[in-house]
């Protein structure tokens, strides 16, 4: 798994406590912590529009994360994450709305209802694998988009649901510079919270399922339990991530949770790397920049008058051809994904200058 | 009356059914071979319309031969897309292969769209009449072409897989390549082979669509519309995807009958096959003719 | 400074793109004509173009970059969903927004109606929304079913995907059908991604329905049209004002004749004085379709609210807001008889409540389109929002 | 080229046997493997197949054996490993580099380590499956002949997959056959196998060695047997072979003695009487 | 082993694949601290007996009595909890885990943390619990002298050693009984020795019960106490090692008649 990689020549452990923790060496334990650090003061520097992309991939990373535990550790497919994304979004909003729970309750509690719900879709799991239940999933999206569309008590039907804007004390999370702290704090704790399960006793359990389900269940391992339980914990991350984003929108509507989102999501995490937890943030980053980086370069062509407005049209036809052809070159050069890719780099830079 | 009706939206099933057919069986072609589900052969669809579409406007070739040229076209296509993209990825692990398909749909959405433009086109008239009297509905003459083409290509793949020593081949390619390898199989040939007809085989579908409902981008989404036949039928079953195809059609159609008649849910015809396909996998977690894997230890 | 930054949203390559590229070819080609001819008031505009492929989260990541880096004073919008998504923000960033959306709600302007979710100050659009579009032609529904002589409660029956954008109208469309004396029949749905909807033709047939809107966009109705057509549908189709247009007749051929839809503005070889600016913006004589010419419309409203945001206190959000109120039926200088007469005020975004009625007919492969009506239902306070 | 591609099947099914020769038809020469361009596993490792003999390589758990056949049989690639040095000759034909089916066409045959049989095929289909690069009619009979070696599988009428361990190394064995190859690389198909049934496949073996005149050569555990039947033998220790010689030459070496044939200085010791003690580590 | 009351015992248990007979009728006890091998032709149903037992496979008839509980139609993973470790004929490890993982996921019914307390790590104490487990895990892998490869994905390794690792997986589970399906195939002599020597200490220092599937039959001869010979799904003998091995039926079925060396290679 993600956390074991060649050490530096002459690193030992001395004690096991040493060797379990999540950062092999004290130089990547400092290093994500000066990231945390870099990301807190990313506001002093960034404009609202980055504001954006960050707290977007903030948001989609946790929702990622969640799939990538369903798909990537516990290797059971899953096309409906958008669905279970949206219902968290759906019930936090419920819940404040109707119920007046203070926003910083709800997220969590929808968290736990979308948890609720992905436990039921992921009932047929006990019997369905592989592609099939892939697809059991991508029904399960459709059956809620279409609940979420009817359910006006729930949803507001087609219409849409208002969210209003976390706040906490009397502080209210409003514009980018604000809500770009929420995020990121759900963010590091969702990482974090995750990196201890799949070090411990159920996150192993997911792996073995994964791996060989036969020999897991002779070993112990209660696969209906599981397969029920990798649904249950991904919604959960979904839900929250789905909260976050409604929170942050302020409007919620069916439209934005269709398949295409799932398959989105998917992208995030296969880019990533499947069964890597840093891998899962780094394919999010990819998967949200590419078609603004793309976008840049459009504008950029526009404005340096490269291109006329007339030719401008083609252009877009262009960018939006290269994001799909970005996808295949990169998995085509890199197929177990950014996570992999940078194993190979620390390795070498570990070894160096001894790379034998 | 409603009678009628019954039987009018039970054949109208039954027609849309065996297209859902023949797109399945295009799934199942690459599936069988590389156990890789590709996301793009709604694309593939819209591809072989709009090469046909071409061919008759814009070199005013007859229909049957615009048809001959397209399939022609879409071997080639399929060969060279497995060769380019497909090749180098060979070994790799499947989800990572399926990812890039879904990449390659992103990509072909746009490029139609800049190379056809956005607008929604005709086919030129091709049939003397449009549409035969079936049991009293109408029913379009391209779905009876369909009709008639699609079963006997369903015979010819039967028999390809069961018999067949390159059906065979192509099954122990999917059960595992480096077995495969060292039986003498070219695993490169089986993919090569296996996307060049599965992308005839969507050509014709999507000419077909194209010739109903004119041709566009929209038309692509039959390849979602189709997954719950494919699995329906069982990810590795001719048989099954043209059968899936047909209880798909038919089930839509009975939905919307009783949504229409009496409970006016609204869309029902859309949901109501995913409840069937989730509970028909509860009892049979491989679809109806798909092959169980074994588990033995 | 003596540049104006204008946002502009557009989708070319995703689901909405066969209505999205020409309305905003329109909206395009007239800022650059505006630009060629003294732009605002010697200011030139620099638009903005992004092709948010019809995907929300882009387009809100576009409108986050034209409010911080770009510096945008208002934005050309599009869709509904991200139209929806944005209103929120649009409020409190006070940033003047004219989407292509024209659902009902967001002309309550202050959130004075129950049924309003959230004011939209700053949201506008140049047409009648959904929903009195829809008002219009069931008036002109009901007139025909007289014309022609029939007796009985003519039948209606709403037909759209269950999403906001067809059902906008839903409500509005059969409560006034019952008003106006229409027998309305439960609604049909068929999606928005084009399919075979022979099934619903025929619930449809069966409930012998005389009259059908048609809610969603153009590449799924031309679908309905033609299974329809093949089942044998009498009914009179009447299509919302983003669900026909000429290409769409092109595509569905005979399946075409006949359908009623609503147009926004003065068609390309109307005789109309504005008409020739418009033929100057396309730069040349090719036609151009309706919805290009609404672009224009939409493109000269903004122009001319800047303008006066100009002379009164400097183009900036809340004073290209308060141009909107300036005028009481108001057509951009030279496109007189192209765009209808519209008002806004404080409370009231409908801009218009007026349309033409529209008749497409088939003859031996030709098409042709023919203005049946304009339609004058009146400015109902409790119709506002709705 | 497809001159020989269609060439070995007719022959080798008609023609008359070759005789055994000192005549080389592989010879692989300092060969080193790499998986995953980190792990080093093969440092230079040499041997050769003298046509129609039976060869024998013999190693402890993880020195590189089933490494070797797959380096030849070129398999290596699907595995993430790649021959980084030296060459690999077959029938005077440098064939490092060729692509798996190219290499089974010039008619060498790997048997997998553990079956690897096709789990959701019938054996019938898997036979015929082994028959793949054959163009030639002789198939049906052939899969009679495999029968006729091994009656158990005639039996067995289900999927492959369910077949027991002994029941799918039999079929892969068989299904060598099947493709009438020149040389077969087997890799230890006696494992799992019930001490009659190993007697029966060493016999086979020796059979389709002396019948058709195929050339084996035979990774093994069991060096008892292994040594019986081979003329020439190779011990591999670490990537590296430590030791090679005739068949009696090394029945006679007092270390294969001790560590291969359990005969170290005269009568077998029980397993019983090993408890707990080390033996000193040897060659390296 | 004093004659106590069996630890599994095993009554006439059938076992029908659609036509195929696994088993007939087999039934056949095992006294707590035995070290008990079952013999066989390829295809005798050694293996499904093993399945039954540890529940892969629910017998079509017959019961199976495990340390005084009828444990016939329990799933395999509560097995597993009473105290039955397995190994598998065709390697079945988690070919993508580390072989530490592996051996923890041995582990699996003796720890108490999860998702919960999994995931607050440091405050549940899931931590500590994790570090001693980790501990009992090192002795099994120093004592199955596997070390070296600790920190390898458990995929990569070599075949013997992959079985090696299967040991020490189901060892982790501090199993009453030990299921054992062929450990010494695929490996030579030496290694042999090696297993064989593990296996006994299995069952005389950690006091194992141990039932062993070997087609090697001098190994089986020189450590098993009981020998039981299945042939076609039907049980053909049990007894000591020379009662067994010179059963006439057992020579022909199962060893073949003895002629040269041979006769020494099928007890060595
Ligand atoms: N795919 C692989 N990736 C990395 N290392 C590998 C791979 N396959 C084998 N190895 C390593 O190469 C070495 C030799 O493996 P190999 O399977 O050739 O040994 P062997 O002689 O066949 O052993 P056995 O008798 O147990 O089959 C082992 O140390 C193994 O860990
Ligand atoms: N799941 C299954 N479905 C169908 N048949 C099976 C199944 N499992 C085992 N069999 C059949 O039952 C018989 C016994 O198989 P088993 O694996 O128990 O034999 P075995 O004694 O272990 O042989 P070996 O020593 O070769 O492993 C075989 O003929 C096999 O084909
Ligand atoms: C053309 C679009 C404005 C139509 C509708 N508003 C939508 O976005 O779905
Ligand atoms: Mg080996
Ligand atoms: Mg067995």
């Amino acid at each position: 798994m993600s956390s074991m990689s060649l050490r530096p020549c002459g690193d030992y452990r001395t004690t096991y406590k040493k060797d379990t923790t999540i950062f092999p060496t004290r130089w990547s334990r400092n290093f994500a912590i000066l990231g945390i650090v870099l990301a807190a003061l990313f506001p002093l520097v960034a404009s609202i529009y980055h504001m954006n992309l960050a707290i977007t991939i903030a948001i989609y990373g946790i929702a990622a994360l969640g799939l990538n535990i369903l798909v990537g550790f516990t290797g059971q497919i899953s096309l409906g994450h958008a669905a279970f994304f949206g219902f968290g979004a759906f019930s936090s909003a419920f819940l404040n709305n109707t119920y007046g729970v203070p926003v910083v309750l709800a997220i969590p509690l929808a968290g736990l209802m979308t948890t609720a719900i992905g436990m039921i879709v992921g009932i047929p799991a006990a019997r369905i694998k592989g592609l099939y239940l892939a697809i059991a999933t991508l029904a399960s999206q459709f059956i809620l988009q279409d609940f979420f569309a009817r359910a006006d008590f729930f949803t507001g039907g087609s219409a849409g649901a208002l969210a209003q804007s976390f706040s906490l004390f009397g502080w209210e999370a409003y514009g980018e510079h604000n809500f770009y702290y929420v995020a990121l704090a759900f963010m590091v704790l969702s990482y974090l919270l995750a990196t201890n399960m799949l070090r411990t006793r159920d996150g192993r359990a997911f792996v073995a399922v994964r791996d060989h389900y036969l020999s897991a269940e002779v070993m112990g391992v209660n696969l209906t339990k599981y397969r029920l339980m990798s649904f249950g914990i991904s919604s959960f991350y979904a839900g929250i991530a789905g909260a976050l984003y409604g929170h942050y929108l302020g409007f919620v509507s069916v439209e934005s949770f269709t398949i295409l989102l799932s398959i989105q999501f998917l992208g995030m995490i296969i880019i990533g790397g499947l069964g890597s937890v840093m891998g899962t943030l780094m394919g999010t980053a990819f998967m949200v920049l590419l078609p603004e980086v793309l976008e840049g370069v459009v504008a950029w062509l526009g404005s340096a008058g490269i291109v006329g407005q007339s030719f401008m049209t083609n252009v877009v036809f262009m960018k939006e051809a290269s994001i799909g052809l970005v996808i295949v070159l990169f998995l085509i050069f890199e197929p177990d994904g950014l996570a992999h890719r940078w194993r190979q780099i620390k390795a070498y830079w570990k070894l160096y200058p001894f790379s034998y | 009356m409603t009678s009628s009706l019954f039987v009018q939206l039970l054949v109208n099933g039954l027609i849309v059914g065996t297209l859902y057919g023949v797109v399945a069986m295009s799934f199942v072609l690459i599936y069988k071979a590389s156990q890789i589900v590709n996301f793009a052969q709604g694309e593939f669809l819209l591809i072989g319309a709009w090469v046909c579409w071409w061919i008759m406007t814009d070199l005013e070739l007859p229909f049957f031969w615009s048809f001959i040229f397209t399939l022609a076209f879409m071997m080639v296509f399929g060969i060279l897309l497995q060769v380019i993209v497909l090749r180098p990825l060979i070994g790799e692990p499947i989800i990572s292969v399926i990812m890039v398909t879904i990449g390659l749909s992103i990509f072909f959405q746009a490029m139609m769209k800049w190379m056809f433009g956005v607008f929604v086109q005709p086919f030129p008239r091709i049939f003397e009449t449009e549409s035969i009297n079936i049991a009293g509905l109408q029913v379009q003459t391209a779905y009876v072409m369909s009709l008639i083409i699609s079963v006997i290509a369903m015979g010819l793949f039967a028999y390809f897989f069961k018999f067949s020593k390159i059906g065979l081949a192509m099954r122990a390619t999917a059960f595992n390549q480096q077995v495969a390898q060292s039986l003498g199989v070219s695993v490169k040939q089986m993919f090569a082979i296996s996307w060049a007809i599965s992308a005839m085989v969507s050509a014709l579908a999507g000419v077909v669509v194209g010739i109903v409902n004119g041709v566009s981008s929209g038309l692509s989404l039959f390849g979602f519309k189709v997954f719950p036949a494919v699995i329906l039928g069982g990810l590795d079953s001719v048989i099954g995807a043209v059968v899936g195809g047909l209880i798909i059609g038919v089930l839509e159609n009975l939905a919307e009958y009783v949504d229409g008649q009496y409970l006016h849910f609204g869309n029902l015809y859309v949901v109501a096959p995913f409840y069937v396909l989730i509970i028909i996998l509860m009892i049979k977690p491989y679809g109806l003719f798909g092959t169980k894997n074994i588990e033995r230890v | 400074a003596d540049e104006i930054k204008i946002g502009n949203l557009v989708d070319y390559t995703g689901s909405t793109s066969t209505v999205s590229k020409p309305f905003s070819e329109g909206k395009i080609d007239a800022f650059e004509w505006i630009n060629a001819h003294g732009g605002i008031n010697g200011k030139k505009i620099v638009l903005d173009t992004v092709d948010y492929s019809y995907q929300a989260p882009r387009a809100i990541a576009a409108y986050k970059r034209w409010v911080s880096d770009f510096g945008a004073v208002a934005i050309a919008g599009w869709g509904t969903a991200d139209t929806e998504a944005l209103v929120g923000f649009l409020a409190k960033d006070e940033m003047p927004f004219y989407s292509g959306s024209y659902s009902a709600h967001l002309t309550d302007a202050t959130g004075k109606v129950a049924t309003t979710k959230t004011p939209a100050p700053y949201n506008f659009f140049y047409n009648a929304s959904y929903s009195d579009a829809l008002r219009g032609m069931l008036q002109w529904a009901a007139e025909d079913w007289k014309k022609q002589g029939k007796e009985g409660k003519p039948i209606y029956v709403h037909m759209g995907d269950n999403h906001p954008y067809p059902n906008a109208a839903r409500k509005a469309g059969e409560e006034y059908a019952r008003e106006l004396g229409f027998e309305v029949k439960p609604a049909i749905q068929y999606t928005l991604a084009p399919a075979d909807f022979k099934a619903q033709c025929l619930t449809l047939k069966e409930t012998d329905a005389n009259y059908a809107y048609l809610g969603n966009t153009a590449g799924s109705n031309i679908s309905l049209l033609k299974s329809c057509e093949t089942v044998g549908v009498t009914a009179q189709f009447m299509a919302n004002i983003w669900g026909f247009d000429e290409s769409a007749a092109e595509a569905a051929g005979s399946a075409a004749n006949g359908v009623v839809w609503m147009v926004g503005s003065a068609t390309w070889n109307d005789d109309v004085p504005g008409m020739k600016l418009v033929h100057e913006i396309a730069g040349g004589g090719d036609y151009r379709p309706v919805h290009y010419v609404r672009g224009v419309c939409t493109a000269y409203y903004m122009k001319e609210a800047m303008e006066w945001a100009d002379k009164n206190g400097g183009i900036t959000g809340p004073n290209i807001k308060k141009a909107m109120y300036q005028k009481t039926d108001w057509v951009p200088e030279g496109l007189e008889g192209v765009c209808f007469p519209s008002t806004w005020t404080e409370e009231d975004h409908r801009g218009t409540i007026d349309m033409y009625v529209y008749q497409g007919e088939m003859k031996d492969g030709k098409f042709s389109m023919n203005r049946l009506a304009e339609t004058r239902i009146d400015r109902r306070p409790e119709w506002l929002g709705w | 080229m497809s001159m020989t591609q269609t060439a070995p099947a007719a022959t080798a099914a008609a023609g008359p046997r070759p005789a055994a020769t000192e005549e080389p038809i592989l010879t692989v020469n300092n060969i080193e493997v790499v998986y995953n361009d980190v792990i080093l596993v093969l440092h230079g490792v040499s041997l050769t197949v003298p046509q129609g003999q039976i060869v024998t390589l013999l190693g402890a758990n993880g020195a590189g054996k089933s490494t070797t056949l797959k380096a030849i049989s070129g398999l290596l690639k699907s595995e993430d490993g790649e021959i980084t040095r030296g060459d690999v000759t077959f029938m005077g034909e440098r064939i490092n580099g060729l692509e798996p089916h190219e290499i089974v066409k010039r008619g060498l045959f790997q048997v997998m380590e553990g079956r690897r049989v096709v789990e959701d095929m019938t054996v019938g289909e898997n036979l015929r499956l082994g028959a793949y690069t054959r163009r030639d009619s002789g198939v049906k009979a052939d899969i009679e002949m495999v029968y006729h070696y091994f009656p158990r599988l005639k039996e067995r009428t289900g999927l492959a997959g369910y077949l027991s361990g002994g029941e799918q190394q039999m079929l892969a064995i068989g299904r060598a056959m099947m493709a009438r190859p020149k040389l077969i690389l087997m890799d230890e198909p006696s494992m799992g196998l019930s001490p009659l049934l190993v007697k029966e496949v060493f016999s086979i073996i020796k059979k389709i060695n002396e019948d058709q005149g195929i050339t084996i050569l035979l990774v093994e555990q069991n060096a008892r047997q292994a040594l019986k039947h081979a003329s020439y033998g190779y011990i591999m220790e670490n990537g590296k072979i430590v030791l090679d010689g005739r068949r009696d030459e090394l029945m006679d070496n007092e270390d294969v003695k001790e560590f291969y044939l359990g005969s170290g200085g005269g009568e077998r010791k029980s397993f019983k009487s090993i408890k707990s003690f080390k033996r000193r580590k040897r060659w390296l | 082993m004093g004659d106590q009351t069996p630890l599994l015992e095993v009554k006439d248990v059938s076992l029908r694949f659609g036509g195929v007979r696994a088993l007939t009728e087999v039934s056949f006890h095992v006294r707590a601290g035995e070290l008990f091998s079952i013999i066989g032709p390829n295809g005798a149903g050694k293996t499904s007996m093993l399945n039954c037992i540890s529940g892969r496979y629910t017998p079509t008839e017959g019961r199976i009595l495990f340390d005084g509980r009828d444990v016939t139609g329990m799933t395999p993973n509560h097995r597993a909890s009473l105290g039955m470790g397995r190994t598998f004929q065709n390697l079945a490890l988690f070919a993508h885990m580390s072989v530490l993982d592996n051996i923890m996921v041995g582990r699996h019914h003796l720890l108490k943390n999860n998702i919960l307390s999994g995931s607050l790590y440091w405050l549940t104490g899931a931590q500590t619990e994790e570090l001693a487990h980790r501990r009992a895990v090192e002795d099994i892998i120093d004592f199955l002298e596997i070390a070296h490869v600790r920190r390898a994905t458990a995929g990569q390794l070599s075949y013997g050693l992959r079985k090696r690792v299967e040991l020490a997986r189901a060892v982790a589970l501090r199993p009453k009984l030990l299921l054992l399906d062929e450990p010494m195939a695929g490996m030579n002599l030496e290694e042999k020795e090696d297993m064989a020597r593990f296996i006994i200490d299995l069952s005389e220092e950690w006091g194992m019960t141990i039932v062993m599937i070997e087609h090697d039959m001098g190994v089986v001869a020189d450590i098993s106490h009981r020998i039981m010979v299945l042939d076609f799904g039907r049980k053909l003998a049990e007894g000591s090692a020379d009662e067994v091995l010179n059963n006439e039926h057992v020579k022909k079925a199962y060893l073949g008649e003895d002629d040269d060396d041979d006769g020494e290679e099928a007890v060595a």
